[in-house]
């Protein structure tokens, strides 16, 4: 590999294809020296706003110019990717409002250091979107989970802060682990790493099979699908509540955009095997949010049942949905809905957990219409989104995702799944009803919501979460006619 | 006045009528705000309802008048037609329709119905709700007339429910004292019980007609004949409709209300329970004569329903003590001979004792009115006596109204109801078995007629003297006695026997309508009688009445003995027939109280049990499985790994053999 | 001579799967994190193996090669943030037991 | 701007306004409140009085592009439209409005402001509902318009309102989702989501698919009418639910279901219905006279009245699935009707609640000695909703037990039980608050309605009248619809029949 087959491999469109990481990474590096001059410190805010929209802007005009699969076949820019991509900088910039003065006095001065974390996820969640070789895949996966390692443990006084970063780090680690010895294991089978080249070899014989089985859990891991979903709670409702709004929606859309590329290793009759795993997914993370009495936590359970609902695109997909985009369109429109309903609740209980944990449990947010009417008019129209009720984007996410099943055959599953989702209004009902139709605990009526500045970049966020949605319910052609 | 809106006005004056005294009524409650006792423009209602009544007898009588001077087969004057619902070809309109037979009760209900009202300006004076009672029997009248005078069993039907809702509501006139009120609602549910088998019995005439224009159904019926599976349906069509009838006229499976109607003022026993609703299931029959007479069982059934209600009802009325029940049962018994009229064929002798028991019993039950009237309210005949003394003038028309009943020679109930009896005895066969009820029942008949006189008028004066001291009713009450007492006297010239060789005049004035009917009976066998025959049937009538009379009569003049020793030695007895053959009593034992145990369990255990049961199961199976999963998540890092673990062997065995 | 790739293989799956049981079993969580490692180098020696199995003299397949020097990669990076990770629990609960990390659960 | 748009649409505006109004000023917003319907409900008499009933075709339609679905290219547009079917309903729905708001003078005294705007978007989704032509948009309002009724139980309602509102939502969305399923598995099929496309081209569908689409819509509407086994919702929410709530609800709420059942069952599957005729005769049939058993056992009077609602919609469905002429017009207007008679009556269960503040039935008694005019009125009611000739009631009864008795004279007999129970539960319940001795001291003075109560009711009172005394001008609303239904449906029973003959040929047929 000498240089001029360096240049050669970058040439002038894969520089094109890669520019957002690039911006991104500089944005990175700008970030990282403007904490070594205090003079600089002011412009942190700034320069991630502007790293991330700069990024994102690229990433558009890559979705419109479609630079296609470049460096040698390992990365591809495609249509698809670039709205994978644009999803991640989206999921980012809004994480990273809501962690705008979220953090308590003690945590403050590593605020620059959250920063530079959070921002270091997009960039790895654009490699694994994009990813066509293993390789690339399996940095991109480090790019993005180490640095949530870390913020997930950011509150490093409180015990279940360092708990949920622990236990994300050990686990995280341990299915890395396994997608990296199952990519071996295909590699040994089929003697490349690429793809494109897996996808022509094909997956025969025990060793190819037992490579996917491995790097299939560990996807599955990443989604919190059925046997691997149990560390989602813990991790979830230990973290602070931005980074857990990262990880509900940023990671979950990552790992999905690769398992669609990656679908074609599963084999065709495991169609009802992935729609079964996707419906006990589905009732676990129902049935357990049923069970919770805190918000977050109850967040989290229902943000394994999404995972399996999505997941039922791919089983639809395996049992061979005629439309040929049919699970892309469907998984891109539902997490698209997704990340800005969840992104938006979770941003939510952070704007009002203000001081300390006691704000996320159901019991709190008693009476909470009448202290902020504009708060609970926004979770609750997060929680229909959530539930899936018409006039919001969830609505037509669920729908898509039902059509690709009916339209496979899988009419059975496709009925259950409904009925699942009216377990699911039970919990988000139960939000709703706590905010308009129970009154506040005299204690919580007393305390003041924190008004002031410091409270708008969550709040500017929160409405572009609700814009969002509603739009997403009432006018999905702006969104839909620009799908690949 | 055919085709014109002229014959509407006949039912609508009444409606307006009806109108203008509920106006009057509230008028007088918005009085009464200010001042309690307030009279208000009530005493303005009386002078409404009898001024509407009136007109709508004057406009009766010359439809009347016209009618007679039509050639005898186009007997009809017709109104102009409401188009009420028209759905696909179904056409169900309302129009009036005059022709002899309507004519006939037209007359009796406007004749005896501005009787009534002028009767109860005078009774009802200084009750509170004085307007509200005309209104009421304004639109009694109005619902009657409809029920008389349309020509479609759709516009029949608004009438026939019209006169149940008026029912109800003038028995619980009295509201606030309660029981009038139940003895309301169980006169409106039993008439309900009966309209849901006349809707029963419409629905099948529309099945085979597709009409409910009665003339057009009265023509096809001969058409009918020749299809078996549409004669079944016509035959229970026919007992449907019958069914309708024994609800409003009171016959035996649904007559128990009508004793306990007596809860309502007088005047409306008078009018509503003796002289028009309960008359209506008869006029029903007369005028679909062909519909029934089409298959001879429904007639035969018909008059073995209506012989056993008149013994049923007859035998009831011997030892009532309240002198309202007494005229109560005596009416289900009349009506039962109307039906026994019906059953064997003789329409116009069923209409002629119709129009005879509209004067004598509501001569009886105004009579009657007038006597607790003045008895301060006491209607308990144990507390009367002597009282020809106080009120002569009530006294001798009591007398003309009680003569008739009991069937007394020469008098309208002798001819009227013995021409019911001859027609039974001359069907034959199993109608002798009728014909021998029909006896019986006369002689109860008479026998407890003068009972009730001989204890209310004579012998010792049992009440007590300080409170009571009875006294003759005003003009206004008993000039319609009068009135009546002439009617129940001469009414018999309107059907002499053929043995006195006059023409019958009813039976010749409702030939058109009852000759299709009796056509269709003809051709099972007619039925003649010989002259000597006759005279036998005559003379045995009267024989009964007189012997009877004079019996009853002779045991209750000196006092209530008789009663008492039946009363101590006999009291299963007399507790049977006081208690109208326990029939009531099974009623509320076998249907009441089941329903209400079946309501109870549908609604506690069907419902909230089983069903909510399930439903919120459901819920309750959703969260319990939830609250076990939730162990699942046991926070413990280890079980996490062994589940990622375990999932990934699984996932590869699965695909490797699956 | 060289060790046929086929045992290769198989002592990676028996690093792995000690590996594996050594993260269910050992409650210290350093010696977790060295199973951890333990799993990310039986990767390596399968890559390794497999690319040696699959080049051929004329064409060398050094896929797997490059991809065990990124695992090595990734491996210093985990380790780092682990270790972090585990002096942060030390400092909050003085022990380095697996099980005390069970605070939340339900 | 549309008729159609704009009066579907006009509440969301009102409701807006009520929004931006400061909540302080209650009786500025009651006056939006009250004069946005007020204009609704004269564009529905505007809209009933151009409306042609002889043609069966979708009248003043509109039809703008709303969304294609990516892959297969359906195009999912903003349809409106309003024929024989739905004609009746909009117009009941436009007109008792303002009398749902007026009578919120009398019972909403808090959180007014909300509860206006939530009443105002409730209106929106139900005229959307019964206006739809489109399937995802019906789908659209169907679910949007239960969101309303739940925030109006849940904060306005009585004590087990919490209960009873979750289960009420819960149970509808359940069937609603249900049908989410066969819509999809409709528009995938036929690539289109028009409904008037659909009715014509679904008649095509294999006996086997159609039944099982019927299946899956007929749950859903099943649940809303509510058909027998899936009622036990509806007297949980009836009870619970303010008096505006539970008239709505029974005036407006459940017909969607019966329309449901009309649109989607009746007319859009028309062999599928044949074949389910029968079953659902029967459930309606035994929930005429199930409801009424249900009403006798109640000592709530408001319960009572929501289990009457479920005897009044057996009646709707028994003549809808008699497939008749007669049947189908009476269950159109006895949806009409029902929701005149029960809404009255909601309507003075809430006065007398206002005043007594209790719906036990002991608890009155006497009470026409002391309000004679509440009295009347609640005779009146009563009578109309006991199907007295000469008032609504019966006309849409008498229909639909005469249609049903064309059908299968069985389910009509039992159906005519329901005619005797139906009076007797409703008279007890009269009895036991209007007559008999005043035995509680509070009934002694309670005063009578005052000219706001009665004039909110005249409009009703006065259509009860009308109705009763002349049907066939809103009978023939529906009449070229019908027509169009009843071809289908006698084109399927040819179908049907010919396809009960495929056994062999008898000789003489092969001979001729």
């Amino acid at each position: 590999m000498n240089p001029q087959d360096l240049l050669q491999l970058f040439d002038e469109r894969a520089i094109e294809a890669v520019r957002p990481l690039l911006a991104l990474s500089a944005g990175l590096i700008i970030l990282l020296l403007s904490g070594v001059f205090d003079g600089l410190k002011a412009l942190r805010g700034p320069i991630v706003v502007a790293t991330l929209l700069f990024g994102g802007w690229l990433t558009a005009s890559n979705f419109v110019t479609q630079p296609g699969v470049v460096l040698d076949g390992t990365y591809s820019a495609d249509r698809a990717a670039s709205a994978w991509g644009l999803l991640f900088v989206v999921a980012t910039l809004l994480a990273w409002l809501f962690s705008h003065h979220y953090y308590a006095e003690d945590e403050r001065p590593f605020q620059l250091e959250h920063d530079v974390l959070m921002l270091t996820t997009p960039i790895g969640m654009m490699l694994m979107g994009g990813a066509q070789n293993l390789i690339v895949f399996f940095v991109g996966l480090e790019i993005l989970s180490i640095p949530l390692y870390a913020l997930a443990s950011f509150r490093r006084s409180r015990a279940r802060s360092v708990e949920a970063g622990l236990k994300y780090f050990l686990l995280g680690a341990f299915a890395a682990a396994f997608f990296l010895y199952g990519s071996s294991l295909i590699y040994a089978a089929t003697g490349t790493v690429q793809l494109a080249e897996i996808k022509a070899i094909g997956i025969h014989g025990p060793l190819a099979l037992a490579g996917v089985a491995l790097l299939m859990a560990s996807l599955f891991f990443k989604i919190s699908v059925f046997p691997f979903h149990l560390w989602v709670p813990d991790v979830y409702q230990g973290s602070p509540t931005p980074v857990t709004a990262l990880m509900a929606t940023g990671t979950k859309a990552a790992a999905f955009a690769f398992l669609l590329n990656a679908m074609f290793m599963l084999p065709a009759k495991a169609a009802v095997l992935v729609a079964v795993v996707a419906l006990v997914t589905m009732a676990l993370g129902n049935l357990g949010a049923l069970a919770q009495t805190d918000v977050k936590r109850m967040l989290a359970y229902s943000g394994i049942a999404h995972a399996g609902t999505v997941l039922l695109v791919v089983a639809g997909t395996l049992a061979g949905d005629p439309e040929s985009g049919g699970a892309l369109h469907a998984a891109l429109f539902y997490m698209g809905a997704y990340v800005f309903t969840a992104a938006g609740a979770f941003g939510l209980l952070a704007l009002l957990e203000r001081d300390g944990e006691r704000f996320t449990s159901l019991e709190s947010l008693k009476g909470l219409a009448h202290r902020r009417p504009v708060v609970a008019a926004a979770l609750t129209l997060f929680m229909l989104s959530l539930g899936g009720i018409p006039a919001t984007g969830g609505f037509l996410g669920k729908w898509m995702v039902f059509s690709s099943l009916v339209r496979a055959g899988l009419i059975w599953p496709a009925v259950i799944g409904a009925l699942l989702s009216v377990i699911a209004l039970g919990y988000y009902l139960r939000v709703v009803i706590a905010m308009y139709m129970q009154p506040a605990s005299d204690r919580d009526a007393a305390t003041q919501s924190v008004r002031g500045a410091s409270a708008m970049p969550a709040t500017l966020a929160a409405g572009v979460c609700a814009v969002f949605v509603l739009v997403m319910g009432v006018l999905p052609s702006l969104f839909l006619d620009r799908l690949p | 006045m055919g085709g014109t809106w002229l014959l509407w006005f006949v039912p609508l004056l009444p409606l307006f009528g009806a109108a203008a005294c509920g106006l009057i009524h509230f008028a007088t409650l918005a009085a009464r705000k200010h001042d309690a006792n307030a009279k208000g423009p009530s005493g303005l209602a009386p002078v409404v309802a009898c001024a509407a009544i009136l007109g709508s007898l004057l406009l009766s009588i010359a439809a009347f008048k016209q009618l007679a001077g039509l050639p005898a087969d186009a007997r009809v004057i017709e109104s102009a037609v409401w188009p009420w619902i028209h759905v696909g070809s179904l056409q169900l309109d309302i129009s009036l329709v005059v022709d002899p037979l309507s004519a006939v009760m037209l007359m009796v209900v406007t004749g005896v119905g501005f009787l009534i009202h002028v009767y109860s300006a005078g009774y009802m004076k200084g009750d509170p709700g004085y307007a509200k009672f005309f209104a009421y029997l304004n639109l009694f009248v109005f619902s009657m007339l409809m029920l008389v005078l349309s020509s479609s069993l759709i516009g029949l039907f608004v009438g026939w429910e019209g006169v149940g809702l008026c029912s109800y509501l003038l028995i619980g006139f009295w509201y606030e004292k309660g029981w009038p009120a139940e003895a309301g609602q169980k006169a409106f549910v039993f008439n309900r019980v009966g309209d849901a088998s006349f809707l029963i019995g419409s629905f099948i005439l529309i099945k085979l007609f597709g009409t409910l224009d009665l003339s057009d159904i009265n023509a096809a019926v001969a058409g009918v004949s020749a299809d078996p599976e549409k004669a079944w349906w016509l035959t229970v069509g026919a007992l449907c409709l019958f069914g309708g009838c024994t609800g409003k006229s009171a016959q035996i499976p649904l007559f128990t209300w009508l004793p306990d109607a007596m809860a309502g003022p007088t005047p409306v026993s008078a009018l509503i329970h003796a002289a028009t609703m309960v008359t209506a299931g008869v006029y029903l029959v007369v005028r679909m004569n062909p519909v029934f007479a089409f298959d001879p069982t429904v007639l035969t059934v018909i008059g073995t329903i209506g012989a056993l209600t008149a013994l049923v009802g007859g035998t009831s009325a011997i030892f009532q003590r309240d002198i309202k029940k007494v005229l109560a049962y005596s009416t289900v018994s009349q009506l039962g001979y109307m039906f026994l009229g019906l059953g064997s064929g003789a329409f116009a002798a069923a209409i002629f004792h119709l129009v005879t028991h509209a004067f004598f019993k509501g001569l009886l039950f105004l009579g009657a009115g007038s006597v607790i009237h003045g008895m301060h309210d006491e209607q308990d005949m144990h507390k009367m006596g002597g009282l020809r003394r106080h009120m002569p003038k009530t006294f001798v028309t009591f007398l003309a109204g009680a003569a008739a009943l009991s069937g007394l020679p020469l008098l309208s109930g002798f001819f009227s109801k013995d021409e019911i009896l001859a027609h039974t005895f001359a069907h034959g066969g199993f109608y002798f078995v009728l014909w021998g009820i029909g006896i019986v029942t006369a002689a109860v008949t008479a026998y407890y007629t003068w009972r009730m006189v001989a204890l209310t008028f004579f012998g010792k004066e049992r009440f007590d003297h300080h409170h009571v001291h009875p006294h003759e009713s005003p003009a206004l009450m008993w000039v319609p006695l009068a009135v009546l007492a002439v009617l129940s006297v001469f009414g018999g010239a309107l059907g002499l026997p053929p043995v006195f060789h006059v023409v019958h005049v009813l039976e010749h004035w409702l030939e058109p309508v009852t000759a299709p009917g009796k056509a269709l009976l003809a051709a099972h066998g007619t039925h003649e009688l010989s002259h000597a025959m006759e005279w036998a049937l005559l003379g045995l009538g009267a024989a009964i009445a007189l012997g009877f009379a004079h019996f009853g009569f002779r045991t209750y003049v000196k006092g209530v003995e008789r009663d008492e020793s039946v009363q101590r030695n006999r009291p299963a007895l007399a507790d049977f027939l006081v208690g109208a053959w326990k029939i009531d009593a099974q009623y509320y034992a076998k249907i009441v109280y089941p329903s209400k145990l079946v309501a109870f369990v549908t609604a506690v255990i069907v419902d909230q049990f089983a069903i909510d049961g399930l439903v919120n199961g459901a819920g309750g199976l959703a969260t319990a499985t939830g609250n076990r999963l939730k162990l699942l998540v046991d926070g413990s890092l280890k079980s996490y790994a062994l589940w990622i673990g375990a999932g990934a062997v699984l996932l590869a065995l699965l695909w490797m053999f699956v | 001579m060289n060790v046929p790739s086929e045992h290769l293989l198989f002592l990676a799956a028996g690093l792995f799967a000690i590996g594996v049981l050594g993260f269910l079993i050992r409650r210290n969580v350093i010696i977790v994190l060295m199973c951890i490692e333990l799993m990310l180098n039986a990767a390596n020696l399968t890559f390794l193996a497999a690319s040696r199995q699959h080049s051929t003299p004329q064409v060398a397949n050094l896929d797997g090669a490059v991809f065990s020097i990124f695992v090595i990669l990734v491996a210093a990076c985990e380790a780092a943030v682990g270790l972090a990770l585990i002096i942060a629990l030390f400092r909050l609960k003085q022990t380095v037991e697996a099980d005390s990390l069970s605070e939340m659960k339900g | 701007m549309d008729q159609l748009t704009l009066i579907t649409f006009l509440p969301l505006v009102g409701a807006l306004l009520v929004l931006l109004t400061p909540a302080s000023q209650e009786k500025v917003l009651r006056a939006i409140a009250l004069v946005t319907t007020l204009v609704v409900a004269v564009l529905g008499v505007r809209l009933y009085l151009q409306f042609d009933g002889a043609s069966a075709a979708l009248q003043c339609a509109v039809d703008k592009p709303w969304f294609v679905l990516p892959g297969s290219a359906i195009a999912v547009r903003y349809k409106l439209g309003v024929d024989g079917l739905s004609i009746l309903m909009v117009v009941l729905t436009a007109v008792l409005m303002p009398t749902v708001i007026l009578s919120t003078w009398g019972h909403i005294h808090k959180r007014v402001k909300e509860f206006m705007v939530w009443m105002l978007v409730m209106q929106t989704g139900m005229l959307g509902v019964f206006l739809a032509t489109d399937l995802v948009l019906f789908y659209f309002f169907w679910e949007v318009s239960l969101i309303p009724l739940y925030f109006m139980v849940g904060i306005w309602g009585g004590e087990r309102r919490l209960y009873a509102t979750i289960k009420f939502f819960l149970y509808t969305l359940a069937g609603s989702l249900v049908m989410l399923v066969a819509v999809i598995a409709l528009i995938y099929h036929f690539r289109t989501a028009d409904i008037e496309t659909l009715c014509a081209q679904a008649g095509s569908l294999e006996l086997t698919k159609q039944l099982w689409l019927f299946a899956g819509f007929a749950l859903a509407f099943s649940i809303k009418v509510p058909l027998l086994p899936f009622h036990t919702w509806l007297a949980d929410a009836h009870t619970e639910a303010p008096t505006s709530g539970s008239v709505v609800l029974a005036g407006v709420l459940l017909k969607m279901g019966t329309y449901g059942l009309l649109r989607f069952g009746v007319d859009m599957f028309p062999a599928a219905s044949l074949e389910l005729a029968p079953l659902f005769m029967a459930l309606g049939a035994v929930g005429i006279v199930y409801g009424a058993f249900l009403a006798m056992a109640q000592t709530d009077v408001k319960r009572l009245v929501a289990c009457s609602s479920v005897s009044h919609l057996g009646y709707v469905v028994l003549g809808m699935f008699a497939l008749t002429r007669a049947g189908l017009s009476g269950s159109i207007l006895q949806m009409v009707n029902h929701g005149i008679s029960t809404g009255l009556l909601f309507l003075l269960i809430g006065m007398i609640y206002e005043r007594r503040h209790t719906r036990a039935l002991d608890q009155f008694g006497g009470i026409a000695s002391t309000m004679p005019i509440f009295a009347f009125f609640l005779v009146f009611t009563v009578l109309s909703s006991a199907a007295l000739p000469g008032l609504n009631g019966f006309v849409g009864e008498y229909l639909i037990l005469l249609g049903a008795f064309q059908a299968k004279p069985l389910w009509a007999i039992i159906g005519v039980l329901g005619v005797i129970f139906g009076a007797v539960y409703l008279l007890v319940a009269t009895r036991r608050v209007l007559f008999g001795p005043v035995t509680h001291e509070e009934n002694k003075h309670l005063e009578d309605l005052n000219v706001r109560e009665i004039g909110l009711m005249l409009p009703m009172v006065v259509l009860a009248v009308w109705i009763g005394f002349q049907p066939t001008p809103f009978l023939d609303q529906s009449r070229g619809s019908l027509d169009r239904v009843m071809k289908k449906i006698e084109l399927a029973r040819g179908a049907q029949s010919a396809a009960l003959e495929v056994q062999p040929l008898t000789t003489e047929e092969v001979v001729r």
